[in-house]
């Protein structure tokens, strides 16, 4: 099972400032909804574990992070994931080209383009969920990567009780930042629903 | 395929159901019907700590009428639901639906409130819920709130329900009398998911239709309002002109997922064609 | 007068060959007692559960087992390397490769067996298979069988990657099995370079699983103090497997005890040796406690025998008026990551070469190409006899095609190629003898039955009105089958020849015990062989036991598979019979003081000719034969074994008719009506007989509307539960109408040719003739299976046909 | 680890008791603690129906129930159906009818069916197909079994 996804998410500050959170991989990884770097191998080598929560489904991975290539002058980031779930019975990899464009001096773009694939029972029995729960979480990620940029978007956000996402752990794919993502996956259903 | 352990929870009321909800937390999970839950144990997709049995909660199931208003329990199955005389006279459209859900005896241990909780996109009845403008009782530690159907799906598996609340009860206001209703489901086989299904409910004023909701089962990420196709076929009569037309903007808002039961494609043709079978099922049984 | 209802009366009271017997086996199955693997339970016994491959294709770096054994209730978790010093970590299969019981060094398809934890019960099992720790290193994956052979495509098999041959003859890429041909290539070739037409079509049977309603699994028992080890097995070949367990654990077989007991189903799918039954056997030597291994449906449709996964290419050349004048076929076979098809040894392909049908064909020529690919291995044959759907669907596609062509009527091209009634035996340029056949009466009397041009006539009202909702379709079939495998000079598995047996031994109270070889998984053996009996002995059916399945107690034979009980093992029990009465009409002639030649047999006695009065009853000389008042020098008792080694196969045909209504805006199917004429020679059960010919057209159905196996491109499965994989309800599937004529089997002792495949082989080119048909006046020749809603508007969709 | 526990409940008339995990299903506790092996494993995700007894006067799939949840219930399996050695007509009709070949659906469609003829004792051939859509047979074409469900339908009405 693999799915492309490509996405763009305006960002409320400089591409500068966008910039110098993306290259910390440690915090960027954080950012993926139940992400943790758990040991560094070396400047492009990690370790980590994710977690990804659907409904009452949720799988978590243990795997190798790598950071294939990072492009100061493009503002880009490219990043290599995969893993096996805990129970041995389903693998995924990500493969992750994001980068900032800057809009105007306050404003920039966080442009993600990723290849998600998944092995065994997940792929199995999860074909259904791929394509929306990759969505999801890519959404969340930009969410979270946006509140860390600036805290008081999340305050300001409206409705779910929850506070933000702590570093690590997992949320369900949909629940807690929606009412962040909420305007971007309006830009997925562009015309559509919602 | 044997679940992981875990630990079982069976209060006898709702209070000490959201008591036991709050006190476990996130790890905890609420069992209804168990036919959605529990085969996600069993492959360990899902693995709660706890699980909270509401089977036990007598107020939990029941139909019954309020004055103008149907009342569910949450806990009421669907095959109570088939056979329920004051639905089919009060409202007809859940009981066609539920007749298309599953098979006998998953209907009888699936619940309706389970199958609205799950929020999974391609169970039936949060179409059925949202064409009949239905509102839900939440029940919290701070008590109970009430929303509409319509807002209340927000995604994949995502509703307004919070961790610490329980859906009790499902409130219906008993359609205008004449109004006309159908649940048109494609489906592989008994027992599988809808391919596509649309949910109406018509009222028609002379030739004119006076008023219309229309909803589609596994069509996107969530449960989907034809808004659209409910505008514009308000004060129109119903002919194939306008049918296609609706159809059209039905499938306009649908957003499928690929899978074994066919591409975006004919998903998308499909919502078309049971929201077109579903406006003339409706029509044919509306009285003006 | 009075002695003709006597005699009738006497004959009605044995429940004989051609009465609809009541199945002596449901009184358990009724009742809840059926005695089925899942139900054997042995003190100490230890569960297995297997650890599966995620990947389709992966070299395994590591397997860490520390954190499953220090589950609670775990009591060993057995990887490729601890079977290795009992040499058991590869096996042979029956196609002449070998087969890793755990995988060793690398995976070559999803949800290959790893590793087997072993606990005291399976809850303990499970968890600590969530616990063994695979490290995977992911190679790339090839799914399409078209692109096995690619220069430099992924090296599936690198055990054998040097090996010249697996089995049968020479390969030209390490992901190439085999290549077989038969018939004559150049006359073929020539009959379509002069032809007046010729038409090239291809067609695939998909990958589809057999799936009976109880999976696969075993109780496998060692004891240390004796050295006795007993299986417990979901099997249809009992006694093969008994031989391929000796040969591989070095028991002697003697010491081998099989069990087949109850089978919940088996369709193919309980013929091979698969990596379970070995693991739980080796952890039974090992442990010496008994090991249950009970396979969950996702396995058993991910991983154990699959069928079909053949991509034809048909080719007919004909005359102007439609007369077959050459066939081509040829075939790209996907066998998955390991060559255990189902086949025998001299016969890669099984029967393929039946692919000239009913038909009269001159000149023929087939070939297939097997093929690796990252899929389970299997390649069972399904409800059918070794690739005998795959051929026959060849073939009554091609028919249709050829007809659409000329522009000939769909029955009409059928009767022009006809083998005739006094045509018979046939040989047919592939070198089978047609044992039996009356093909154009099957025919016509179906047509009669439906009111065919009425049918027509309907079609063609509703094909030329544009405001029809429904595209109307007629399918037919005139299939002719090859089963009973099968004379030892062609068909051997492992060596061992297909013949198979039955010992009868007769009480001194005219009871009877019958063994067999074969094995029932439903088909009702316990009745039927009791009614051969009854009739050739004249003792009554409900006094004759009949015993299969415990290789201890039955003699040896090659199982039930590809509709050989009848055929071989009816035959057998017919002639051990025969041994019998033979024996009892000699002990007859002594004690009337006649010679045997004025005795004459009559029902359930022999008689003095012309002297009626005078007579002995089989029930009296069973008594007899137990004492001491017999002909000089016979033994007493009254028993015998016969092994039957069948002269030629069995040729059961039909002709079918099917009427498809089609919704052009959903792409939905419904069948109006199916009518089956069926012809397997000699009826012994009728009500069994139609019962089976239910359930293998209810199989096709499936099989055709909505069954296959699904991959996606790096090799997962996508449709493993029951939720996607089609079994039709009561719900979906069709009313059946049979039929049947009698044409008896010239060398089969009672005339019996088998039946239970027969609906499946030729219901499934059946059902799909009858959707294409629908859009052939379109131009359509051809539509892949499975012909589901989605695939269908596909068609609709294309011609624009589902425009409103 | 979640502690076992005693789960007391009626099976086929008589009090039973069983000590297990919260996560041990029914169809484990029936076939492997209470020696009732008639009802089958057939999918484990609820489609086949080979697993079906009949809770508290409803059909339900064993597979898909939790033991711990059966406290106090009244349970029919196909063990139960036969009555002081008299077969169900039922039993009887199936046999008579061919209703079953391989046997492994037959307790499952057996106890299926006994709950629709007590809802509804004169179903239709559509009933009975829609009736028994929760049971997978592979052997039948369940031609035999509607014709079995109507035979038995008919002796017991006769019988009143």
């Amino acid at each position: 099972m693999k799915v492309q996804l490509n996405r763009t998410f305006p960002l409320p500050v400089s591409a500068d400032t966008a910039w110098v959170l993306l290259q910390d991989i440690v915090s960027v990884a954080g950012c993926m909804p139940g992400a943790r770097i758990t040991d560094r191998v070396d400047d492009t080598h990690y370790k980590g574990t994710v977690g990804v929560k659907v409904g009452p489904a949720s799988l978590s991975f243990r795997g190798d992070i790598e950071v294939k290539g990072v492009d100061a002058s493009a503002r880009s980031l490219h990043l290599f994931a995969k893993g096996t779930d805990t129970t041995g019975s389903s693998a995924a990899s990500m493969d992750l080209t994001a980068r900032v464009e800057a809009l105007d001096a306050a404003s920039c773009n966080l442009v993600g383009d990723s290849e998600v694939s998944m092995s065994g029972k997940a792929a199995s029995f999860g074909a259904r969920l791929m394509g929306p729960v990759a969505d999801q979480v890519l959404g969340q990620f930009a969410a979270n990567f946006t509140a860390r940029l600036q805290p008081a978007a999340v305050r300001a956000a409206p409705a779910p009780a929850q506070a933000p996402p702590a570093e690590g752990k997992p949320l369900n794919a949909l629940g807690l930042a929606w009412a962040l993502i909420k305007s971007w996956l309006r830009s997925l259903f562009a015309g559509k629903s919602s | 395929m044997i679940p992981a352990a875990f630990d079982y929870h069976a209060p006898r009321s709702v209070s000490d159901a959201v008591k036991l909800l709050g006190q476990l937390g996130a790890d905890a999970k609420l069992l209804a019907g168990g036919h959605s839950l529990l085969p996600m144990m069993k492959l360990r997709f899902a693995e709660p700590a706890h699980l909270i049995d509401l089977g036990k909660i007598a107020e939990l199931r029941g139909i019954s009428q309020a004055g103008d208003e149907v009342r569910i329990g949450a806990m009421t199955t669907e095959d109570d639901v088939l056979r329920s005389p004051l639905l089919a006279q009060k409202v007809p459209l859940l009981v066609e639906g539920a007749g298309w859900i599953a098979d006998p005896q998953v209907r009888y241990k699936g619940t309706i409130g389970g199958d609205i909780s799950h929020g999974d996109p391609a169970n039936d009845q949060p179409a059925l819920m949202v064409a009949l403008d239905a509102s839900f009782v939440l029940t919290g530690p701070k008590g109970e709130r009430v929303v509409k159907a319509d807002g209340y799906f927000l995604g994949l598996y995502s509703t307004q329900l919070a961790d610490n609340e329980i859906l009790t009860q499902i409130r219906i206001s008993v359609p205008a009398a004449g109004s006309g209703w159908s649940y048109c489901k494609l489906k592989r086989k008994t027992g599988d998911f809808a391919t596509a299904a649309t949910a109406v409910m018509l009222q028609m004023k002379g030739k004119a239709v006076a008023k219309v909701a229309i909803t589609l089962t596994n069509a996107g990420p969530t449960v989907l309002k034809a808004r659209d196709a409910e505008k514009y076929l308000a004060g129109k009569a119903l002919d194939d002109a306008s049918l296609n037309e609706a159809a059209r903007l039905a499938m306009g808002i649908c957003d499928p997922t690929p899978d074994q039961r066919g591409d975006a494609d004919y998903k998308r043709a499909m919502c078309g064609e049971m929201t077109r079978r579903a406006l003339q099922a409706a029509h044919a049984r509306a009285k003006a | 007068m009075g002695d003709m209802s006597d005699a009738k009366e006497r004959e009605q009271k044995l429940q004989g060959m051609g009465t609809s017997l009541l199945r002596k086996e449901d009184a358990r199955f009724i009742r809840g007692q059926g005695s089925y693997i899942d139900d054997v339970k042995l003190p100490g016994m230890l569960f297995g559960a297997l650890v599966r491959s995620p990947f389709a294709h992966a070299r395994i770096k590591g397997i860490d087992k520390s954190k499953a054994l220090a589950c609670p209730g775990v009591a060993a978790v057995l990887t490729a390397d601890d079977l290795k010093p009992v040499n058991l970590h590869w096996m042979p299969t029956v196609g002449g490769d070998v087969q890793a019981v755990l995988a060793d060094k690398k995976v070559c398809f999803q949800y290959q067996e790893v590793a087997m934890v072993l606990a005291t019960d399976r809850y303990a099992a499970y968890d600590g298979a969530a616990l063994v720790e695979v490290d995977y290193e992911e190679l790339p994956a090839i799914v399409d069988p078209k692109k096995s052979m690619a220069p430099g495509a992924p090296v599936i098999r690198e055990d054998i990657q040097d090996k010249k041959e697996v089995g049968h003859g020479p390969r030209t890429h390490p992901n190439h099995i085999f290549t077989w041909e038969a018939g004559d290539k150049a006359a073929a070739d020539a009959a379509f370079s002069s032809a007046a037409v010729t038409v090239r079509e291809e067609i695939l049977n998909p990958r589809v699983h057999p799936c009976p309603l109880e999976t696969c699994g075993c109780v496998a028992s060692f004891n240390k103090a004796t050295g006795y080890l007993t299986l417990y097995v979901t099997t249809q070949i009992p006694h093969l497997l008994r031989t391929v367990l000796a040969m591989l654990s070095g028991v002697a077989e003697s010491k081998i005890r099989v069990v087949g007991g109850d089978i919940g189903g088996g369709f193919g799918n309980k013929v091979p040796v698969y990596p379970g039954y070995v693991v739980a056997t080796v952890a039974s030597i090992v442990t010496g406690v008994p090991v249950k291994w009970i396979e969950s449906r996702i396995d058993n449709i991910s991983t154990t025998g699959f069928a079909r996964d053949y991509h034809g290419v048909g080719e007919l050349a004909a005359d102007k008026d439609g007369r077959i004048k050459g066939l081509r076929f040829t075939a790209l076979a996907d066998h998955g990551a390991f060559n255990s098809h189902v086949s025998a040894s001299k016969l890669p392909a099984g029967l393929f070469s039946i692919c000239t049908g009913s038909y009269a064909v001159p000149n023929a020529y087939c070939r297939v190409d097997a093929v690796y690919t990252n899929k389970a291995p299997g390649g069972v044959a399904y409800r059918c006899s070794l690739r005998v759907t795959e051929a026959v669907y060849l073939i009554e596609r091609m028919m249709d095609i050829l007809a659409q062509k000329l522009g000939i009527d769909k029955a009409e091209i059928r009767r022009r190629n006809f083998v005739k009634a006094d045509q018979f035996p046939h040989t047919t340029a592939f070198g089978w003898t047609l044992d039996s056949g009356a093909y154009h009466p099957a025919l016509e009397k179906v047509l009669k039955a439906v009111d065919y041009d009425g049918l027509r006539r309907e079609q063609a009202a509703k094909r030329a009105d544009p405001k029809s909702p429904t595209l109307m379709g007629i399918g037919i079939a005139t299939f002719t089958e090859i089963v009973g495998a099968g004379p030892t000079k062609v068909c051997d598995i492992l060596g061992v020849g297909l013949f198979d047996s039955c010992e009868i031994r007769v009480h001194p109270t005219g009871s009877v015990i019958a063994r067999l070889g074969t094995m029932s998984q439903g088909q009702g053996h316990a009745t039927t062989y009791a009614q051969i009996v009854a009739t050739e002995l004249g003792l009554p059916a409900s006094d004759i036991v009949v015993e299969e399945g415990d290789t201890d107690n039955a003699p040896y034979g090659a199982g039930t598979w590809g509709s050989r009980s009848t055929p071989v093992s009816g035959a057998a029990t017919a002639q051990a019979a025969r041994k019998i009465k033979d024996k009892a009409k000699k002990i007859a002639a002594h004690l009337l003081e006649v010679a045997e030649g004025d005795l004459e047999w009559e029902i359930d006695r022999f008689k003095v000719k012309g002297n009626p009065g005078q007579a002995k009853t089989m029930k009296e000389i069973c008594m007899v034969s137990h004492t001491g008042n017999l002909p000089a020098g016979m033994e007493q008792g009254l028993n015998a074994v016969a092994y039957y080694d069948p002269p030629n196969l069995t040729f059961p045909f039909g002709a079918y008719l099917c009427v498809v209504d089609i919704d052009r805006f959903t792409g939905e199917s419904k069948v109006r009506r199916f009518y089956a004429l069926d012809d397997c020679g000699t009826r012994i059960n009728p009500m069994i007989i139609e019962g089976q010919i239910h359930g293998g057209l209810t199989e096709a159905f499936a099989v055709a509307m909505g069954q296959q196996i699904p991959f996606d491109e790096s090799g997962n499965h996508l449709g493993n539960s029951l939720m996607d994989y089609f079994l039709p309800t009561a719900v979906e599937t069709p009313r059946w109408e049979t039929d049947h004529t009698v044409t008896e089997c010239p060398h089969h002792p009672l005339g019996a040719k088998g039946v239970a495949e027969s609906p499946h082989v030729g219901g499934i080119p059946c059902f799909s003739n009858a959707v294409i048909d629908a859009f052939s006046h379109l131009g359509v020749t051809h539509m892949d299976m499975p012909h589901s809603a989605y695939r269908v508007w596909q068609q609709c969709k294309a011609l624009g046909l589902n425009r409103r | 680890m979640a502690h076992a526990r005693k789960v007391s409940f009626k099976l086929n008339g008589k009090p039973v008791e069983a000590t297990v995990e919260p996560r041990e299903l029914l169809i484990y506790t029936l076939r492997e603690k209470l020696a009732h092996t008639g009802p089958h494993i057939g999918c484990e995700t609820s489609h086949c129906g080979a697993c079906t007894v009949d809770i508290d006067n409803m059909s339900v799939k064993a597979c898909t129930v939790l033991t711990v949840q059966c406290e106090g219930a009244e349970m029919t399996t196909v063990e139960g159906l036969e009555q002081g050695g008299t077969l169900h007509a039922l039993q009887q009709a199936f046999h008579e009818e061919h209703g079953l070949q391989c046997g492994y659906c037959t307790p499952g469609m057996l106890t299926r069916a006994y709950r629709l003829l007590k809802e509804n004792p004169n179903p239709s051939e559509a009933e009975i197909r829609y009736g028994i859509a929760g049971n997978l047979c592979r052997c039948t074409g369940y031609q035999n079994i509607v014709k079995a469900v109507q035979s038995a339908a008919r002796k017991l009405a006769a019988a009143g």
